[in-house]
Parts: C-alpha cells; structure tokens; sequence
C-alpha cells in the first residue's frame, strides 16, 4: 500500500520490470558498499542524474508528445546556475540554494517564452525553434567566457560536507568509510529519487492523462474542455524545471561545469537514445534505459577490446569492433530497438507473458 | 474463363495482430450482380472487405477472383485486376484537390468525359469543389468523392462499405439509379450497407456475417419477404422504435 | 411520449442563440447569416443536403471554427470570443460526425478523459488518477450505457467503426453539458445498434432540461426524436418549426428529399 | 616486489569527436618515447613500465571518473592527457584530490598552466602564447608591419589574439584590425571582406593573421578573394600533415610551426622519423611528437627521482631539461609548462609530394619567446 | 484527420473574406524576397565591389545549400519522413569525390577544362551511385518501418546518423582527407572590384541543373501526386493501383543520390573534410528546409538563397549577429508564415 502510494499506482505491469527495477535501486543503494572506487561511484551517480534528466524528457517527449531539443539546454541552466554561485560565492550551501533559484527562475521564464510563442505551430516547427534557441544558447555559454568560462567550463569547490576530505564519523560501516564523496554521492541518490517519485506521481495524475490526451489528439482534448496550449506549457514549464534541478546536482556533484557536461548536443542525443530503448511514455523506462546506456558508455568499450583482440586476425572485424568504435554498436542497437521494441524495452517486458 | 462466381470466399479466416477477426466467411459473388453483406457492428463486413483488396492477408481459406486465387496478393496488383474500393473511412487525400483524387483514380491517364460527366451530374457537389482540396469538402461529400474515384474507370468488382453514410435521401435516392445503371453494364459489385431500405432495393444476393462468421446466405427476395428472418438476423427493428 | 415543450419552460433567454452568424472560406459562403435560438428542452432536428452547412454551422457553435460575422449566445452571453476549451466547459457538448477520439488510449479512458474534464480536474498534479474512483465509475456506467462495457480495457484502434461511434457519443454524454450537439450520431451504425444510441438522445431529451441539436439524414430518427426542425441549405436557414410542417415545404422536398412535391416517399427512411 | 610494473596512464579521448586521431597519435608518440628513452628495453628503475589507456570519450564527466579509476584503483604513478582542453580543464582537480601528477598533452589551452593548475600539473604540450609568439616572430615585425586579424570568436581565439599582440608589443608593428567569427563558419567572404576593406589602405608590409582552429579551411577562402590584389600576405601558423594538402595554393606563406618531420634537427627526431617510418609507412605527426616528448619526460624524471613517490617527481621534474623530438626542452618551475622551440617555415610547393611543404626557415627557440606565466 | 481539423487548417489557409492588395502581396512576396534584400543591401553595405562579392558569394553559397537541402526536401515534403541521416549521405558523398579525385590526380591537375569536369562528373556519378544503393537499403532497413511516424523517424535517423558517422572512420581512416580541387575551379575571378571563386560558379550551374531537373519530374510526372497522396493514406493509394512500395524507394533513393551529390560538392568547397562534414550543415540544411516551406521545392530554393544572402550580409555588417540572423530568420519567417515560404500542402 505504502508502496503503491510511492510509485502512485503507477504499476509495472510485469513481474521481470518489477525486479529489474527493484534490483537497479537496491544496487544504486549499495553501491558503495560494493565498490567505492571512482568509476563505480561517478556510474552510480550519472545514472541518478540521468535518471531525473531521462525522465523529465519523457514527461514532455513520451507522455505530451513535444519534440524538444531544448532539454538540456534547461539541465545546463541549472548545472551553470549552481556553477557560478558556487565560484563566486564561495562553497555554501546558500549558494547552491541561490543557484538553483536563480536558474529555476531562468528556466521558468524561458520555458513559458518558448512555449507560449511556438507550441502553437506544428511539432516539426516547434522541434526546429528549440534546436535554435538551444543553439543559440550554447554559443552564448561559450561567448560569455568570463561568466560561464567559456569552452573550460568552471571547476569550483563545495560545501566542506561533500568532500572527499571530510569524514561524517570516524569508523566504518561494514567497512566503508563515510567520507565526502559517499555523503555527496547518497544525497545525489536520495534528491534525485524524490524528483523521481514526483514525476511519477505527475504522470499518473489527472494533469498527466490530460497530456496523454493531448498527445493522442490535441484537436479532441481542446473540444473536450483542455485548454491545450496552457496544458502543454505546463508539461514544458514542468519538465524544464526538473532537467534544471538534474543540472543543479550534476554541477555538485562534479564540481565541474562546462558546455559538454551540461549543454551539449551529445546530451540531447544521449538522453534520446536512453529514453528510446528504455521505453518512451513509462517512466520506468527512463531508468532502464540510463542503465543500460551507462554500462554501455563505461563498460562497453572494455568488453570490446576482448572481442578485436580475439580477432585481430581476421580483415575488417577488429576494425569495427575496435573499442573506439562502441557508439557504432551503440547506434545499432538503438535502430534495433526502435525498430523491434518500439515500445522500449518495457514496453517489450510488459509484452511478454 | 471458368464460368461460375466472380468472387469467392471459401472458410476464410483473417488475424489482425493477434486477434483472430474472421474465422470462417463463405461467400460467392455472382458475375454481373450485386451481393450485400450484411450484419452488426463489429460483426466482421469491413474486415471482409480488406481481406479480398489484399489489405489484410488471410491467415486461413482461399479467396478466388475469377477463378484465380488472389488471397495474400497485394492490394495494387487487386486493383490493376479491376478491383476497386470504396473504404468505410472513405480514404480521400484531403492534402489533394478534388480533381488529383479523381486523377489518380483513373489510372490509364485521362478521363473518359462522359464517365466523368456522369458522375459529376450524379454528385454535383463534386463539379462545385473541383479544384478545392479534398479536406474542406462536408462528410457527405467526402463520401461522393469516394465512391466516384471508385467509379470513374470501369472495374469488373466494386467492393463498397456503408456508401450510404452520412449521405442525404436526395443522394441517396440519385443512387440507388446509378448502381442500377452501373449494373447494366456488368459490373460486379460487393456492398456492406446498414441501410436495409438501400440494400434491399439493390441486392440480389446477400450474406449475413455475425462473429467473424458467415451465418446466412441467400438471395434477397428471400430476405425482404420473410420478416421473421429479418428479425432473426438482423434486428431489423428500427420501425417500432423510439 | 413524455415531451416537454419549449414553451413549458420560463424562457428568459434561450439557452443557445445564434444571430447572424456567418463564415467565408476564401469565396465560398458555407453558412450565411444564420439565427436561431434554442430552448431548454427542446430537441431541433438541423436537415439539409450535404454540404449545406450542418457541420461548419456546428463547428461555429462549439468554437472548432471562428465565425466571419454573427455572434453566438450561451445563456444570454455572447461567447462568440471563446476557444472551443471554454466553451466545452460552459456545457456546450459535441460529438463529432467523423470520429475523432485519443484512438491509442484505452475506451475506458477516452471516456474518464471527459469525466475529468467536466469534473475540472485537469490541473491536478499531485493525485493520482486511478484512485479517483468516482470518476472511473462514472465513466463505466457511461460505457454501460451504450453497451461499450465489454470493451473498456480495448486501444479504441481496435474498435471497429460502429463501436467508435458509440464510444464518440459516451463522451458527449460525460462531459454532461448544456447543450448536446450530435453530428449523424447513427451514421455507420447498425441497425442493432442504433436503437441504444436512440434511446440515450431520447432520455436526454425526457428530463427536459438540456437542450439538443441533432444532425441527422434518417428522417424516420428525426420524425420520432425531433420537435422542430430548421432546414439549411447552401449556408442558409430555408425553413424552421415543427416538424410536419416543414417536411410538407416544397423546398424540403425537392432539394432535400429529392422527391417530385407530394409523392411523399422518400428513400432514406 | 621490486619487478612490480610502473603504471602510467594515458588518459584521453579515443571516442566520440573528431579529435579522437590525435590522442591515438599521441598515444603512438608515448609508446615510442618510453621506447627511445629506455633504450628499447621499457624498464626503468628496474621495473617495466605499463601504460594503460582510459578513453575520456570527449566528456568531462568521464574523464574525471576515469582520471581517479587510474590514481585511486590502478595506483599509477602518473597520468598523461587530455586531449580538449575544456576537458582537461575539468581533469585538473582530480590530480590535485590524488596528490598525483597529471602531465598535460596535446591539449593547448594556456590556462592549463593557469591559476587553476595546482603543482600536480606539468605541460609537455605547447601552448597557445608560443604559437602566437612564434608566428609574430615569423612575420619578422617591425614598424612597418600592418597585420589585421582572423580569429574564433570564444576564449581560445580572442587569447590567441591577445598572445600574438604582446609578442608584437616593442616592435613598432601595427594591428589595424582584429576580426571574430563564431565557430563553426564555413563561409569567410564576409570577413575576408572586412579584413581586405581594413588592410588595404594601409601603408607598409600588410599581413592577415589568420588564428582559426578546427578544420574549417579560411585561408583557401582568404585567398580565393586574391588579397596579393592589394599587397596583402596571408599568414598562418603550420598544420597536421592532412591539411597541409590545402597549403598548396599559398606558396611562399610564411608562418610558424609546432612540428613538421623534417624540421627538427636532432637524433631524437631522426630516430622518430626512421622508426615511424617502418612501422606506420608514414611520416610522424604534430601529436606523435607530442606523445613522443611526454613519454621521455616522464622516464627521465622517473629516473632523476630514482623513485615513484610523487613529491620526489616534482622536484625532478621541476626545471628539468630532457631532449625530445623538438630538441631540448625545459619544464619551467613556476608554471610547470615544458618550454620548447617553434619553426618558422614558407610553403614550397613540389607537385611530386601531396601536400605543400612547410620548408624550415629557422628554429625559433624558447629563448627568444617570452611565454607569460599566469598563474 | 478529422472533419473538423480539416476546417480549421482550411480556416487558416483561406483566411477571413479576401482582402484583394493583402493576398496579392502574400502570393509574390516570396519570390521577391531575394531581390529584395538584396536591393537593401546595397546602401547598408556602401561599396558596389563589396555588396558584388558579397552577393555572388552569398547566392552561390545559398546554391550549394540548396543542392545539399534539395534531396531533404525531396523526401521532407513528398513523403513526410524526417531524415536526420540527410547528413551521413552529405558525408559520404563528400569522401566519396576524395576517394575518386585522388586516384584521379592527373586529370584533376590537368590543364584543360574537359579534363578538369570529367574528374568532376565521374565523382558525382560515383556519388550518385553510391546515393542510390545506400538509399536503397537506408529505406529498406531503417525508414520503411517507420513511415508516418515523425518521432520515430527522428529517433531511427538519428541512430543511421551515429552508425554512418561511425563507418566513415572505419572506411577511410580516422585522419581529415583532402578533396583535391580540380585545376580549372580553383581561382578566382575578379570583376572590376569584386571577387568569386570559380568553384562557386560550378556550384550555381549544378544547382540550376538540379533544380530543373527535379521540378520537371515533379511536374510532368504523376509521382508527386502518388506520393502525397501516398503519404496520407499508403493503403488507399495501394488500393488505387499503384505500388506505393516501389515509388516511395524511388523518391527517397532520388533524395538520397541527390544529397550525395551535394556532398560532393560541398567536400569540394570545403577541401579538408572530416566524418562530421554533413553533419555539421545539417542545422543550416533544415533551416532552409523549413523556412522554404516544408517540401516545396522552390522554397528551398529560396530559402537557401535568403540564408546565403543573410549569412553574408551581416557577416559584413554586424559580424556578432552572423551566427544568429539564420535562426533570426527563420523565427522571422515563421512568425510570418508559420508554414514556411511556399507551404506544400494546400490545406
Ligand atoms: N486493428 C484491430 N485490432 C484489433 N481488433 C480489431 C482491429 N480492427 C478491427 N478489430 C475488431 O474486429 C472486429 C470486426 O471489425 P470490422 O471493422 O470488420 O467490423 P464491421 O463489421 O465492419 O463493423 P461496423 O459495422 O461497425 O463497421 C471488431 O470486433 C473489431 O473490434
Ligand atoms: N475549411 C473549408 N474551406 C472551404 N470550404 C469549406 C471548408 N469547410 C467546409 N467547407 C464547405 O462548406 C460547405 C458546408 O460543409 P459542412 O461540412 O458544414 O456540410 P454539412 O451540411 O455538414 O454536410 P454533410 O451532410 O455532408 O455532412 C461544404 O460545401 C464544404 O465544402
Ligand atoms: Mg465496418
Ligand atoms: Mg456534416
């Protein structure tokens, strides 16, 4: 009961997601218990990150149907507004606090801009109008160099709490050390699932059947009394506002900001690829996919390297599986899944029996 | 060529997905007359009719055109074998005007002019909104469109669903002439209709489909005479109604 | 017949009224300074051959269309201004004469989608939909209605045409309005199933207090359900008022019917 | 316990941009410095020396995560990379949380030495300053020298800009103009334009000084509106050998280069040229160079130490002189930046060699640039 | 689509009763938008020399975008799938003249202008080749599933994208190639004052050639027809007769050559390319795609022109705003004509 309250009705509809999903938090849970080496731990963190970003950009994509190129420009609002509190202010806990104001404020008003003035014409227009704005924005990152640093990005401390330094307790737990890192790395897990459960309980409320609706037939949820323009701001203004939140925790926890962690084209297309395979219009699916994507990126490569080295003999094969070349397989996949699971891999859960 | 059916459906069955929709049509189609197929909503008509254009392929049964077993052949090789199709959605490009539509209906290049002239008198909205885009036309005048590209070259077989819809009596009336001109020159047609009245003033033959399944045939003198067949069938119980 | 008259009701205002009301499509007048007003209770039958203007006449009404001239009145209050949104939840309902429903969502939730709009829930973000059980229920007992129930876990894709139909008045019937506009409810339907759609327009229309507009070419339905009929033709109100009377005019006759005047059989009935 | 293998880290991008060829050369260039500095044996200090390559794939994020797997899982004793500088920017902090040394190469940036740099931080790599310096001391500037400007418009160009006129500061020459343009352009007539409209009015020997990244290909389009029309002399600072091929339609150009094969006089290079000559059939490049350069530094300051403790690798490397296929370099101690020689090269164009070729002029050595250190 | 949304877009087409001096404006701004601005160009930028060099630039720049955007439109407009591989066939078309010209080298460095444009063609007609196979199997394997699905066609193109990027590397090295310039295209003429590059000459008669070339078969033929309609409802179409199939390979594998054939252009003007070549114009491509009007052909014509004009323009003027007036531009036009330029469909 408890639990359906959490996940606010929202089932899994498949013994196999259940566990899946089950197993992946539990992970995430123990995680540095497990390993508390680095690349586990920037892992675990990423996945949280992406996590709130993936699902954020299936509120909008999967579940209104608003293709927008925009999304990360709105996770980079954040991650800068934390960014360059933190510079210029000092590590503090204000300071994030103020950044993360600042930059839902930022947010809010261009979300509202852009949507009010273009989520009127069609899709394709709209997916044009915010490949532009979210152009246009990275080269303002870039061009406001002594702001946002430029190309360099801005590497800035944190609160003493979330340093490696900074022990919360002497002693272990079951041999771990409670330094810095994990208390910044749990805070990243516990923020981000809490957005989670919010967008999950949006999506399963009232509000977001009304953009289920709207997705399906927008012309019909107009005459059935939706206003549909105010509802598909909102998704955007609501959306916007999570991926800057995202960006408020990538920026701590990496204490490093710059267009290719924050705004980047790549992003987009990551978090496109995450969401397709995981499975658009489930939320669950933005946490499967960000899994899977993100062992891939970490992952993937060294399991490759096996593979061109079992056969290196044979013409063409190592050159394709060479390790550089894991988005190639990548991209594979990723036309695969959209072409046999095109419901995601939850959508392919759910399809079995 | 065989002498017999036109058209014949032997223990067809058709999937759509996973669902199992048609499990078992018989019917035959007489050469130079008009068959109706009959029955409620969701019996299974429209399906029917996608099955024998090659919309949908059976999974089950033959489908004999001519003799010929057609069942699984694609819809545009159906058609260049003088199968045309008028679908219950109508099917009209509304990017495309009036006149496209009719032009790519007619697929040997030009009209024939008194073909089309024929046709514009039977459905004048058609002549008015010419050169308009399809999409602004009214329901009923989508459905004119429909049925006059079905028409505008002759075709051996007519296969038609619910052409009536949402057409005013005047037309309807108008009609009822043209199917019967259409029959004198020996074209087969295959008619779902819900309008028994229209049905009945046309048909020769008719089928009932409940379920997927053929239920009953027979012709349609046989059909309008006996009242408690009607009943049994089809419900026909619109009259006492209201 | 338990009918109610129009004129057994206090009329301050008509519920419906259109003064005018006028559209242009580049040159083509496809509805031509039409007035009418409508009473509660009233059930008026809107005839006239195709491509007269029925449609676009509603689609003026429902605000899907901006007049060129005209007003419409709700009550007494101009709303020629509103989005078709507003208007929907002001209590002018619309069912579609092609159907027009969210075809990859569940029937069940194609009709709860209309619940909550008239429930105004829509904004609420931080419940959760499926425990509104007040609205699912209602939502199945309209599917109870027009015997849909059977197919409430189905993707409405999979509904075939004549069960689309039903569902497309089930929502109307939801959002519970003012007034009922019904575009050819019975088009495509059998002759099984129309009679449940009948039946419905006809409870409507006995608790006496809504207002119905009905688009209809079955002249057997529009001589059974309707009290009055306004005849339109090229985009203008040719006839109005009760029904026998205006069956009788020539101009129904000819243009309409297409019956020589008098012959009195018409091939649609 | 004492065979224990050396762990060196190369940490750079192998994926995702189009940069990815660089690290690999420079990964080349480090094998065979390793190589050439142990005398083919690979062992130093008695111990072998294993590298390990991580792939930042081009995201900071990564790279952070992979930096720290080498310092904190791998235990290395030192990592090499990155190949963006904005990602190296971000890999900076890492070394300094791990109190290990992060030697920079083949990203450029200035500011990698900059205020930023903790003392972890060493730089084989050049840096922008010495490009821009170099190419200033190419153009031979005195009073008479017009030079108008071509550059990106983001910090790398207009830093660029900013280096090449202190190195012209003294010298009496005149910048009349300095033109931006956002990255990414294709189209250089507008520009090119403005800097012919700028310059050609002007008394004296006039220069466009063309400072753009990337492999956009602005001077084929500066020429291609004939600038020797009024006088007007393009310069450009030198290439990688695939670009060279577009060097052809600008014969005479002089400018300065960061490495060219057959430039370098010296046995390093010699030996370079010889063995990547036999095992890649193809001559050595600006990265391979680079890669070759950090791989001796960092044997000879293992050696130097004589241990692997961090803290004893600083002060060897600090003001250490080691030869690299540039010649001598020198690790300066306040910024820890290698400092190098730079060529001034003119374009001669030999219709049997597919590219045009950057022929020496004269060594520029680090003597006479004056790099500022900014920290 | 619904009766009633039918309504409302021929609502917005038609407008409200026709207003004589509005509509006529309306119907020839477009056309003359290009002459326009180039008219208001010459007192902004002063000199005649420069206002001639930046105008044969910028239209000749906007020919070779047309040539890359012709092939996008193509498919954009007649069959509604949304390519977001457009780019890779630039790409390879691009390596693809490399692969060619240097093998070529003699001919390429040849004194004679025959020489010179047969390298030229064989290039292009080793692109259009290889346009049409890879189309060929590109719709098979990747569009056709996904035929009416704006999203998913975003989403599969978008991984042909990284899986073809991913190939170049594989195929011709990772290093930047050379396209070598043939002999006869790589100078300059000079007017009076004003500059061109011959190359650019190359350029405009290649887009003219193209751009006649297709509007003839897009006019004389039934096939424009069978696809729009085809697009709308593939069934239907099927059931009139026609095998939509065959057709819809046929216009996007025409799509396809043609996109490689502006990329062999486009590797030619940019010398140096890289497996992000196609990629990197692909913002600019779609721009004009859209501004021109989705899949009309003469908008993006137009559209390409605008960009190149535009482009050129402010780069003299206000070299801060060069980057931003495409997207100001397209806000612009659209803020305008929400359909772009020329809208395809009469609706
Ligand atoms: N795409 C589909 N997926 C699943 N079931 C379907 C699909 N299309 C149709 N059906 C089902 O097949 C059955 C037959 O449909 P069909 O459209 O043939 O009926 P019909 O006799 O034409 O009915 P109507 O008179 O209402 O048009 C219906 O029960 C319908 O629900
Ligand atoms: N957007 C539009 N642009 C141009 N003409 C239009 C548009 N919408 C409707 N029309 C025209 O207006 C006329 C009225 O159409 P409407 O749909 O109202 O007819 P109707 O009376 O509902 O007919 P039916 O009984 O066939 O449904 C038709 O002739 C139609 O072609
Ligand atoms: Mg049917
Ligand atoms: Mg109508």
């Amino acid at each position: 009961m408890l639990m359906d309250g959490l996940l606010s009705g929202d089932r899994f509809r498949s013994p196999v997601l259940a566990g899946v999903i089950a197993l992946i938090t539990v992970a995430l849970v123990v995680l540095p218990f497990a390993d508390d080496g680095p690349r586990a731990l920037a892992m675990g963190a990423r996945i949280c990150i992406f996590v709130v970003l993936v699902a954020s950009y299936d509120v909008l994509l999967g579940y209104t149907g608003i293709v927008s190129f925009a999304h990360t420009m709105f996770f980079g609002f954040g991650a800068y507004g934390a960014a360059i509190a933190l510079d210029n202010m000092g590590a503090s806990w204000g300071a994030i606090g103020l950044g993360t104001l600042a930059a839902l404020g930022v947010s809010i008003v261009v979300a509202v801009a852009i949507g009010l003035l273009s989520l009127r014409v069609r899709a394709i227009f709209f997916a044009m109008i915010t490949l532009a704005a979210a152009s246009f924005v990275l080269i303002l990152a870039s061009q406001l160099h002594e702001f946002t640093g430029g190309e360099d990005g801005i590497t800035y401390s944190v609160p003493r709490m979330l340093k490696p330094a900074f022990k919360l307790f002497d002693g272990e737990i079951l041999g771990l050390r409670f330094s810095g890192k994990i208390v910044s790395y749990y805070l990243v897990f516990l923020v981000s699932a809490v957005l989670f459960l919010v967008m999950l309980r949006v999506v399963n409320s009232p509000f977001g059947r009304v953009l289920l609706a709207i997705r399906e037939n927008e012309f019909r949820a107009e005459a059935l009394g939706y206003r549909v323009v105010a509802y598909r701001t909102a998704s955007f203004v609501f959306a916007a506002c999570m991926a800057t939140l995202a960006g408020v925790l990538s920026a701590v926890w990496l204490r490093y900001t710059g267009p290719d962690t924050s705004m980047s084209f790549a992003i987009m297309i990551d978090v496109l690829l995450m969401l397709v395979i995981g499975g658009m219009a489930s939320m669950y699916g933005a946490i499967i996919g960000v899994v899977i994507m993100n062992l891939a990126q970490f992952y993937l490569q060294d399991l490759m390297e096996v593979g061109m080295e079992a056969t290196i003999s044979l013409p063409l094969i190592p050159e394709l599986i060479a390790p550089e070349r894991w988005l190639l397989w990548l991209g594979v996949l990723f036309i695969l899944c959209v072409y046999h699971f095109p419901a995601g891999i939850v959508g392919r859960l759910r399809g079995l029996k | 060529m065989t002498e017999g059916p036109l058209l014949s459906l032997a223990g067809v069955h058709t999937h759509i997905g996973q669902y199992h929709i048609l499990q078992g049509i018989d019917l035959e189609v007489p050469r130079g007359g008009m068959t109706v197929l009959l029955g409620r909503n969701g019996a299974g008509k429209t399906t029917t009719l996608k099955t024998i254009m090659g919309l949908l392929a059976p999974s089950q049964g033959e489908v004999r055109f001519r003799g010929q077993p057609i069942g699984g052949r694609r819809p545009h090789a159906n058609a260049r074998d003088g199968i045309a199709y008028v679908p219950e959605d109508m099917g009209i490009f509304a990017g495309l005007t009036v006149k496209e539509n009719m032009t790519l209906a007619a697929r040997e290049g030009a009209f024939s002019a008194d073909r089309l002239d024929w046709l514009l008198t039977l459905f004048p909205a058609l002549r008015k909104f010419w050169e308009s885009p399809a999409g602004v036309l009214s329901g009923g005048q989508k459905q004119m469109l429909s049925i006059a590209r079905a028409m505008i070259e002759p075709r051996d077989l007519l296969l038609i669903d619910e052409p009536t819809k949402g057409l005013a009596p005047a037309i309807i009336t108008a009609m009822i002439d043209a199917f019967r001109e259409l029959k004198r020159s020996e074209t087969t047609v295959l008619l779902v209709e819900q309008n028994f009245l229209f049905a009945s003033s046309l048909g020769d033959t008719v089928a009932v489909v409940d379920d997927g399944r053929t239920v009953h045939r027979g012709t349609m003198a046989e059909l309008t005479a006996d009242a408690e067949l009607q009943e049994r069938l089809l419900g026909l119980s619109l009259e006492g109604h209201s | 017949m338990t009918e109610a008259h129009p004129d057994s009701i206090p009329a301050v205002h008509p519920v419906l009224e259109t003064r005018d009301l006028t559209i242009r499509f580049g040159g083509h007048v496809a509805v031509s300074q039409v007035s009418c007003a409508f009473q509660a209770g009233s059930l008026t039958a809107i005839v006239g051959p195709n491509g007269a203007g029925k449609t676009t006449y509603f689609n003026l009404i429902s605000g899907q269309l901006r007049q060129s001239a005209g007003r419409v009145f709700l009550f007494g209050e101009d709303i020629s201004g509103l989005p078709a949104s507003k208007r929907a939840l002001r209590g002018i309902g619309r069912a579609f004469q092609l159907t027009n429903l969210f075809p990859n969502l569940f029937v069940l939730e194609n009709v709860r989608l209309a619940v909550q709009a008239r429930a105004r829930a829509g904004f609420d973000l931080f419940s959760v939909a499926n425990r509104h059980r007040e609205l699912i229920e209602r939502a199945e007992l309209l599917l109870d209605q027009v015997a849909l129930l059977g197919q409430a876990y189905n993707r409405v894709s999979a509904l075939s045409h004549g069960d689309q139909r039903k569902l497309e008045v089930a929502l109307l019937m939801a959002l519970e309005p003012e007034v009922f506009m019904f575009d050819e409810p019975t088009a495509g339907m059998s002759a099984d199933d129309a009679p449940v759609i009948l039946d419905l327009i006809h409870g409507i229309k006995a608790r006496g207090d809504k207002t119905i507009l009905l688009v209809e070419h079955k002249m057997n339905v529009v001589r059974a359900l309707a009290d009055r009929i306004v005849v339109l033709h090229n985009g203008q109100k040719v006839a109005d008022g009760e029904p026998d009377a205006v069956m009788g005019l020539p101009v129904v006759q000819e243009a309409y019917l297409g019956v020589a005047p008098g012959s009195g059989q018409a091939a649609g009935s | 316990q004492d065979k224990d293998p050396i762990k060196i880290a190369l940490v750079q991008g192998t994926s995702g941009s189009p940069l990815e060829v660089f690290s690999r050369q420079s990964q080349d260039g480090f094998r065979l410095g390793v190589e050439y500095a142990t005398g083919g044996s690979n062992m130093v200090l008695d111990r072998p020396i294993e590298i390990i390559t991580k792939d930042t794939q081009f995201k900071p994020d990564v790279a952070r995560a992979v930096l720290a797997e080498a310092y904190g899982e791998d235990e290395v004793v030192l990592a090499v990379g990155g190949t963006s500088s904005g990602v190296t920017m971000a890999m900076l902090p890492v070394a300094a949380e791990y109190e290990k040394i992060l030697l920079v190469e083949p990203a450029v940036a200035d500011s990698l030495t900059g205020p930023d740099a903790s003392e972890y931080i060493f730089k084989t790599s050049r840096n922008s300053s010495m490009d821009m310096q170099a190419q200033a001391l190419a153009l031979k500037p005195d009073e008479n020298l017009y030079v108008a400007t071509l550059a990106e418009d983001y910090a790398f160009g207009r830093d660029g800009i900013a280096a090449f006129k202190r190195a012209l500061e003294g010298t009496g020459a005149h910048v009349v103009h300095e033109e931006y343009v956002p990255l990414k352009t294709t189209d250089y007539t507008a520009p090119g334009q403005r800097l012919l409209d700028a310059l050609k009015d002007q008394p004296g020997r006039k220069v466009i000084l063309i400072y753009v990244a990337g492999s956009g290909d602005p001077m084929g389009k500066l020429k291609g509106m004939a600038p020797e029309r009024y006088d007007i002399e393009l310069s450009t600072g030198g290439h990688i050998l695939p670009v060279l091929p577009t060097y052809k339609r600008v014969p005479g150009m002089e400018g300065a280069i960061y490495y060219y094969y057959e430039a370098p006089k010296n046995p390093v290079n010699d030996w370079l040229v010889k063995t990547h000559q036999e095992r890649f059939n193809s001559p050595p490049d600006f990265f391979t160079a680079g890669g070759m350069a950090a791989g001796i530094a960092v044997v000879e300051a293992l050696k130097k130490a004589g241990s692997t403790e961090t803290a004893d690798l600083i002060k060897a490397m600090e003001g250490m002189s080691f030869e690299s296929p540039k010649g001598t370099m020198t690790f300066r101690p306040e910024d820890h930046q290698a400092l190098q020689s730079m060529y001034h090269f003119k374009i001669k164009v030999d219709p049997d060699v597919d590219w045009a070729i950057p022929e020496l002029v004269r060594e520029i050595k680090p003597e006479e640039m004056d790099i500022p250190v900014n920290k | 689509m619904s009766e009633a949304q039918d309504a409302a877009a021929g609502e917005a087409a038609a407008g409200l009763p026709p207003k004589r001096l509005r509509d006529i404006v309306e119907a020839w701004l477009p056309p003359l938008l290009v002459p326009l601005i180039v008219l208001v160009g010459l007192p902004l930028i002063g000199g005649l020399p420069q206002w001639l060099t930046l105008t044969l630039a910028g239209l000749s720049m906007g020919m070779m975008i047309f040539l890359m955007a012709a092939g996008l439109s193509l498919v954009f407009g007649l069959m509604d799938v949304l390519n977001f591989g457009h780019g890779a066939f630039i790409t390879f078309g691009a390596f693809i003249a490399a692969s060619v010209l240097v093998p070529l080298n003699a001919w390429v460095t040849a004194e004679s202008l025959p020489l010179n444009l047969l390298a030229v063609l064989i290039a292009v007609a080793a692109a259009v080749l290889f346009g049409l196979a890879m189309g060929f199997l590109f719709e098979r394997i990747v569009i056709r599933p996904v035929y009416g699905q704006h999203l998913k066609q975003i989403l599969i193109t978008m991984g042909a994208l990284i899986v073809a990027e991913q190939l170049v590397p594989v195929i011709w090295g990772a290093l930047p190639v050379s396209v070598p310039m043939p002999n006869a295209f790589a100078g300059t003429v000079i007017v009076g004052e004003a500059t061109l590059e011959r190359y650019r000459l190359l350029a405009v008669a290649f887009g003219v050639l193209v751009y006649i070339a297709t509007y003839l078969t897009l006019t004389r033929t039934r096939i424009g027809l069978i696809i729009r309609a085809g697009v709308e409802n593939r069934d239907m179409v099927e059931a009139l007769g026609y095998r939509v199939t065959a057709v819809f390979i046929g216009v996007f594998v025409a799509g396809s050559a043609l996109a490689a054939v502006g990329g062999v252009m486009w590797g030619l003007y940019r010398e140096i390319i890289t497996a992000h070549v196609g990629n990197e114009v692909m913002i600019l491509v779609f721009i004009v795609v859209i501004i021109g009007g989705l899949g009309s052909l003469r908008g993006s014509l137009v559209g390409a022109l605008l960009v190149g004009l535009v482009t050129n323009y402010t780069g003299f003027l206000a070299p801060k705003l060069a980057l931003g007036s495409t997207l100001l531009l397209m806000v612009l036009i659209l803020l305008w004509r929400p359909t772009g330029l020329y809208p395809a469909t009469k609706t």
